[in-house]
């Protein structure tokens, strides 16, 4: 569909912006246009770049969904009035709890956990601990995303702050010691691990480690055992939409069991409790930290600044 | 020509001239003055000197001072590898190698951020280098750097400066150079009393496009940059407009001050070059004197010209294509590791990546033709650029390239978004063209302004007195005199929109793709070969378009003129 | 019949006045010469006639037809006053071979038949044959020329404009040029209008020179009349050598100084000094000092030696008076 | 003494050779110019003395120093030979003053003290005075040349060499500056050698003419010899008219065509027809058919017919046998 036209003036077209993975947000279009015979234009992008698209379109809208990599962006999204509540959503009750809007201003149709992936042939003791990537034997060895690039990367950071406290931020003091590096989004921390530059990624998302492990790139991931951060993937109709009954539909889908066991193929953890993945640790099987997301939503920028001038 | 001989001509050229200000207006200007509102308005309260107060608020001035730092020093790289080069083009019998000016494009072909990637592949640890010469690895640390930024990007860079020094050079005729040697000068003192000072107003205009260039490049400072720890403004601008929460205001006050060092940079370079420009091409023919390379001199020249090939185009060519076949990226450099599978799943039928493949030769192919048209009439609207409308023409359909790409991208968006625009282009294919068209207008109008300048007005007149209607000597004659100019123009926006990245990403419509956004997108979702394997097919599509379109009389006549 | 009429046309530049108001008339069927030095207005008046400026007032007509008019506020542009025209610089359209250089008039004003044959011949009456298919650049300085001049002539045009066509030909090529020039405008029968600054040009090609100086015509006439009988000191100093025996009043041309006395009573005699000789060839050409800052050319058959006092004679009739006489 | 010796000197581009193996000597403190038409290698041997262009064999030398030595392999760089050059099209440097531009040498060769003085004195040597802020875009083509003129002699050279100075002049500021420049030539005393295609250039202004063709030399000698006795018949054909009586072998130049007998016993007599007639302001040039294919000139005091029959007359002296001499 290279040549496509204003999709906003036509009139039964859906217009979603999606963040990754691509393969997913692919799959999830095909099978819902084959479900209900609604066109989907689909725009690709990472949270940052969608958020950035849809300032900049604020005085004239076309979005009809957005699907994010990050719920705080979503809260506040949720936050400024800019979703539709839809609270009839399908399977909305299977949802877990903590990571979706009771009222349906969005819905966490999938999540990725946050661990340590390592180079295999280069680490032979993987790590146990959060704290053991802050020893001499890491030195310069550690890449972590940048929080204000990844949204994962920064639902960890603040996550553990809400858990830890203030006294949170010694890990990562320590880490700065030991030469961690700020790299990039994720794919961007991972790949010098892959090629063997670092030997691992603090707070990498796990979908992506298992992805390349199944290619058969030498690495692999481990939960810390004190416990870590979940990153929902949420997804919300913008109250804007002229299409208010196919994004319903959308979000039915995206609820579906068909979307659900899509997600799980993609290495990513089921929105739902009642969907389980056999190709990765499920939720049950992930020690987690008890997160406060308000106290995370309202310390993000904060927090991000605090932590980047720390790393510069 | 003159006005006053034809009631229809005159009138001609006042309605043209509206045309002219009436298009730069919608195309250019408009958009930036949304841009400027947006950074000086903060909830409905205007208020000039926001920009100023972001900068002294955070660290941004350290920012701000080491991006003009980046600037200024690829400024100084790129003269020390193009300079060189350029003169051995010009003034020795290398020069008759044309094929070498199509492959020192290709540096500039590549993404720069394609580019970077292919020397961070090579020289971190473990990387190529490693593999090759484990020894190197006490060395390679040291590239991190500052200087190896600066490095990288004058790579990418040079091949532009390395064009318009050649030019002048060559225009530079043997005359003056040999009176000078007859005169007592050695080759030294030549150089430094007659070359240089003639170079230096296009030198200037030159090291202006570089500064611009590098303080409005994103791809290198996105990976390298951020590598290596080293922030400048189009970070800053990108962190404003791509991560929660968004903030144009501020995004458009840091670009605002990125285009007042950009003008301040114009105001010199135009007081340097019309202080500092000569008439170089006498009435007759210029010889060019020409250096014989025997011995010593010509094995230091080809070992130049081969260490400037090794490096801007070897060595990241050498991890791109490298990075492109590896079936297993950790397994790195080894037998049975390296696999087509990436080519052939780029390149089958119908697919994703085909398709993106396609999106940007077509949307590069339409786009830059539009230019050219556009750039074709502009540029005869300046014309001598004596007049003071002129001058404004001339000065608006400069601004994009004065000007970081991602914002005019949001200037575009805001422009051609807003509720009472009547016309229906945003998230069109047809936007995009438009963007490419506006990001690209200055270089074509560059060239086919320079080739206008050489058309003596007395042909025009000649068809004049032979009876032709000045539409007739229009087409019949000045039309295919332009057409190496417009050709020349049409290749460089060609080659650029083909790679153009920063636009695309936030202007695309839904469901569309450029082989750009396709290799971006491989990186994020971490299928790097295939990335890298889409970046050598379109730049290997690109270089043999360009050889072949070099082959092509039109072109041809071009290079001799 | 077909004479250009040209009446009060004048011209400014900025505040400079390249011509100054001019009556004139160009007779049909002759080769008039506009001749003067450099910046005196001679293109200017010419591009006037083309159309390619336009004057500050006046009136220009060729037969009945009116070209240009300040108070009946008339213009023809260039394209439809029908005359041919070669420019100093040639302006041969490069991108265009030698038979479309040529043809192009012939197309532009549509007359599509004929046009092969048309070209041919003209291609032919300036020796061109089997050159149709080269372009500009692959012919020599007197080919181009040659090209256009077929170019103003193939339309048979009523008037053919001359800018300084030979000015940027070498010596012997001019000399070559010059005479194939007049033959072709003999044979074509042709109004030709020939600016030059070149007074040998003007004097071997011309029926008629008319001589201009800051923007105003100071003589006009045959070349005999302008050589022999100059009207003004200015005209008798451009033209030729000229000896003057009271300054800008008489003169003698330096041929009818003779270096032996024909014992005639009515002889001048002159003393002087040899100052600088120069070999022609055919002869030697001798500068003399005769006091009073008057600086005389003589010819003489044999070398001389500078420094040397010599007494030399003229015949009263050979002495010009000049009595300026109004253009 | 100082006198330039040329060896064996020969130079081929591109397989084409433009210059066989030369032997000549160039006369010091004499003015000598290269002769010849267009492509026939003066600019080619001008450019080797100069150092700009290196042989292909053979051997340079001045007074006793070698320049250049194919056998001794020595090439003394251009800017270590100490001559001066005049370039055609002045090469003067746009963005330097006429000052500056004169003062190049000096400073290039670093000469500081004086400086001053010495280029003050060569501006006024060429007349150019209280120009010394201006740069060269503000002179008019004369002072230019004059310029690149100072420039040669700024620094008092062995030798100046002249590349067609003065082909880039219109007609009349190339006279006055032909008379100008022998005269300061003659004032510095310096040895030159110019290089020229104008045939009445080379005469008015040599001391010693070398005729040149297709790369070789024809013949030396004074104006003189190279007029009344050409040793070639294209060095007769080149300079001057030659009206041939036996095609190639007997000739005779135009200004010994006589209209009336002088009843001498071995006077030639031949009839001819008028073809053309050209005003020269001091004479008529007559072209005449005299059959044969034979177009001979002669010059008359009155204009004549155009188709007329004529009887001319020629004394048996002024008939030039050619006999080959070497150079
Ligand atoms: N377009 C113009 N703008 C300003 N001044 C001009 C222009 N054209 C001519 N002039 C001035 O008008 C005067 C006459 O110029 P013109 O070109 O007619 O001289 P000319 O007799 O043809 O001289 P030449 O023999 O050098 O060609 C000169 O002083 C010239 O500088
Ligand atoms: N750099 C060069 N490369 C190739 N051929 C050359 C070069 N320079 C001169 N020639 C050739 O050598 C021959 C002699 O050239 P040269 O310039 O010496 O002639 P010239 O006598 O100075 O002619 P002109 O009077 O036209 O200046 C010509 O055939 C010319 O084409
Ligand atoms: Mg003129
Ligand atoms: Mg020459």
């Amino acid at each position: 569909s290279g040549s496509a036209q204003s999709p906003t003036k036509d009139a039964g077209t859906l217009v979603v912006y999606s963040a990754g993975p691509e393969g997913l947000a692919k799959k999830i279009q095909a099978g819902f246009e084959a479900k209900t015979g609604i066109k989907v234009e689909m725009f690709q992008g990472t949270t940052g770049k969608i958020l950035s698209r849809m300032e900049a379109e604020k005085s004239n809208p076309v979005v009809d969904v957005v699907v994010l990599a990050s719920l705080p962006s979503m809260q506040a999204l949720a936050k400024e009035d800019m979703t539709l509540a839809y609270p009839e959503a399908a399977n909305h009750d299977k949802l877990v709890k903590d990571w979706s809007d009771t009222d349906g201003k969005y819905f966490s149709y999938s999540a990725s956990a946050l661990g340590i992936v390592y180079n295999t042939k280069q680490v032979t003791t993987p790590p146990t601990s959060w704290a053991d990537l802050a020893k001499p034997e890491w030195k310069d060895k550690v890449n972590i995303p940048d929080p204000s690039l990844s949204g994962s990367a920064l639902d960890f950071i603040t996550g553990y702050l809400s858990a830890e406290g203030d006294k949170g931020w010694s890990l990562f003091e320590q880490y700065k010691q030991n030469g961690v590096a700020i790299a990039g989004a994720n794919q961007e921390a991972l790949d010098p691990v892959i090629t063997g530059a670092k030997s691992a990624v603090a707070a990498g998302v796990d979908y992506m480690a298992y992805k390349a492990k199944a290619d058969g790139e030498p690495v692999d991931i481990v939960y810390p055992k004190e416990g870590t951060v979940i990153s929902p993937r949420p997804a919300a109709i913008i109250k804007t939409s002229q299409h208010a009954d196919q994004a319903k539909q959308f979000i039915d889908y995206l609820l579906s069991d068909e979307a659900q066991q899509m997600v799980t193929s993609a290495y990513l953890l089921p929105g739902r409790t009642d969907i389980t993945a056999d190709n990765r640790a499920n939720l049950s099987d992930i020690p987690t930290y008890p997160v406060k997301w308000d106290w995370m939503g309202e310390h993000s920028e904060e927090t991000t600044t605090k932590f980047t001038n720390l790393y510069k | 020509m003159k006005t006053k001989t034809n009631p229809t001509l005159f009138s001609y050229q006042k309605i043209s001239t509206a045309a002219a200000f009436l298009l730069l207006a919608v195309l250019i200007l408009f958009p930036l003055l949304m841009i400027f509102r947006t950074a000086i308005e903060q909830n409905g309260v205007i208020d000039l000197m926001a920009p100023l107060r972001l900068l002294g608020q955070s660290d941004l001035t350290s920012v701000m001072f080491s991006t003009l730092w980046l600037g200024c020093c690829v400024i100084i790289a790129t003269t020390v590898l193009a300079l060189p080069l350029a003169w051995m083009m010009a003034k020795t019998a290398i020069g008759r190698q044309r094929w070498l000016d199509v492959v020192f494009l290709i540096p500039f072909m590549t993404p720069p951020y394609i580019g970077s990637m292919g020397w961070m592949l090579f020289m971190q640890k473990n990387g190529y280098m490693e593999q090759i010469l484990p020894a190197s690895a006490k060395i390679t640390p040291a590239f991190f750097s500052f200087g190896g930024m600066v490095m990288i990007m004058s790579l990418h860079l040079f091949p532009f400066l390395y064009l318009i020094l050649r030019n002048t050079l060559e225009q530079i005729g043997g005359s003056t150079e040999e009176a000078a040697s007859v005169h007592g000068a050695s080759f030294g003192y030549r150089f430094r009393r007659i070359i240089l000072p003639l170079l230096l107003s296009s030198y200037a205009m030159g090291a202006l496009l570089i500064f611009v260039k590098t303080i409005a490049e994103f791809g290198t400072p996105a990976t390298f940059g951020r590598k290596i720890g080293f922030y400048v403004m189009t970070s800053e601008i990108h962190k404003y407009i791509s991560s929660w929460p968004i903030d144009f205001g501020k995004a458009t006050s840091l670009a605002s001050l990125l285009l007042t060092a950009c003008l301040l940079m114009w105001y010199i370079q135009s007081i340097l070059s019309s202080r500092y420009s000569y008439r170089l091409t006498g009435g007759k023919g210029v010889r060019s004197k020409k250096y014989s390379l025997r011995g010593w001199s010509g094995l230091i020249c080809w070992l130049y010209i081969g260490i400037l090939l090794i490096t801007s185009i070897g060595i990241p060519y050498f991890s791109v294509i490298t990075a492109s076949l590896l079936r297993l990226r950790g397994t790195g450099l080894a037998v049975g590791n390296f696999t087509l599978q990436h080519y052939s799943d780029l390149l089958s039928w119908g697919s994703e990546s085909m398709e993106a493949l396609v999106n940007s030769f077509t949307l590069s192919l339409v786009a830059s033709t539009i230019a050219v048209l556009i750039g074709t009439f502009l540029a005869l609207k300046v014309g001598q650029g004596k007049r003071l409308s002129q001058k404004w023409i001339d000065l608006f359909s400069l601004m994009p390239n004065t000007v970081p790409g991602i914002v005019i991208v949001v200037g575009l968006i805001l422009f051609w978004n807003s509720p009472w625009m009547p016309i229906p282009l945003y998230n069109s294919y047809g936007m995009v063209v438009l963007t490419y068209i506006i990001l690209f207008l200055p270089y074509t109008l560059q060239y086919v302004k320079a080739n206008n300048g050489q058309i003596d007005p007395i042909l025009l007149q000649a068809g004049a007195i032979s009876g032709g209607r000045p539409l007739y000597v229009f087409r019949r004659i000045l039309l295919p005199l332009l057409i190496p100019g417009m050709i020349a123009g049409w290749t460089m926006t060609f080659t650029i929109a083909n790679r153009e990245l920063v636009a695309s990403l936030l202007i695309l419509p839904p469901s569309m793709q450029t082989s750009a956004t396709y290799i971006f997108a491989q990186f994020e979702q971490g299928a790097v070969s295939m990335g890298m394997a889409m970046a050598v097919v379109s730049v290997g599509i690109t270089t043999i378009l360009l050889l072949i379109l070099q082959t092509l009389p039109a072109y041809r006549k071009q290079q001799l003129s | 019949m077909t004479a250009l009429t040209i009446q009060g046309i004048s011209k400014s530049f900025d505040g400079v006045q390249a011509l100054q108001a001019t009556d004139l008339v160009i007779a049909s069927g002759k080769f008039t010469t506009l001749l003067g030095p450099s910046g005196c207005g001679k293109t200017t008046l010419l591009r006037m006639i083309a159309g390619l400026e336009t004057p500050d007032q006046g009136e220009l007509r060729i037969a009945n037809d009116i070209l240009y008019s300040s108070t009946q506020r008339k213009n023809v542009p260039p394209h439809r006053r029908g005359f041919g025209m070669v420019f100093q610089e040639f302006a041969l359209w490069p991108h265009l071979t030698v038979f479309e250089n040529v043809a192009f008039s012939l197309r532009a004003s549509g007359q599509k038949k004929d046009i092969q044959a048309r070209v041919l011949t003209a291609l032919e009456q300036v020796r061109l044959q089997g050159m149709e298919q080269r372009y500009p650049h692959q012919l020599s300085g007197g080919q181009q020329q040659r090209v256009a001049f077929a170019r103003a002539i193939v339309m048979q045009p009523r008037l053919i404009l001359f800018d300084e066509p030979l000015s940027a030909l070498d010596a012997i090529l001019r000399d070559e040029m010059r005479t194939e020039l007049m033959n072709l405008v003999q044979q074509l029968g042709v109004t030709a209008l020939y600016v030059t600054h070149d007074q040998t040009e003007a004097m071997a090609m011309s029926d008629e020179i008319i001589v201009m100086q800051s923007g105003s015509i100071l003589q006009r006439g045959t070349p005999e009349q302008i050589y022999r009988q100059p009207s003004h000191p200015f005209v008798a100093r451009f033209i030729g050598h000229s000896n003057w025996i009271d300054q800008g009043h008489q003169m003698v041309r330096p041929e009818h100084i003779r270096w032996h006395s024909n014992h005639s009573p009515d002889e001048h005699i002159h003393t002087g000094m040899i100052q600088q000789v120069s070999y022609m060839g055919d002869r030697y050409e001798i500068q003399l000092d005769m006091g009073e800052e008057r600086l005389w050319t003589a010819y003489q058959d044999e070398r001389m030696t500078v420094g040397e006092q010599v007494t030399i004679y003229i015949s009263a009739h050979h002495v010009h008076t000049l009595n300026p006489v109004p253009v």
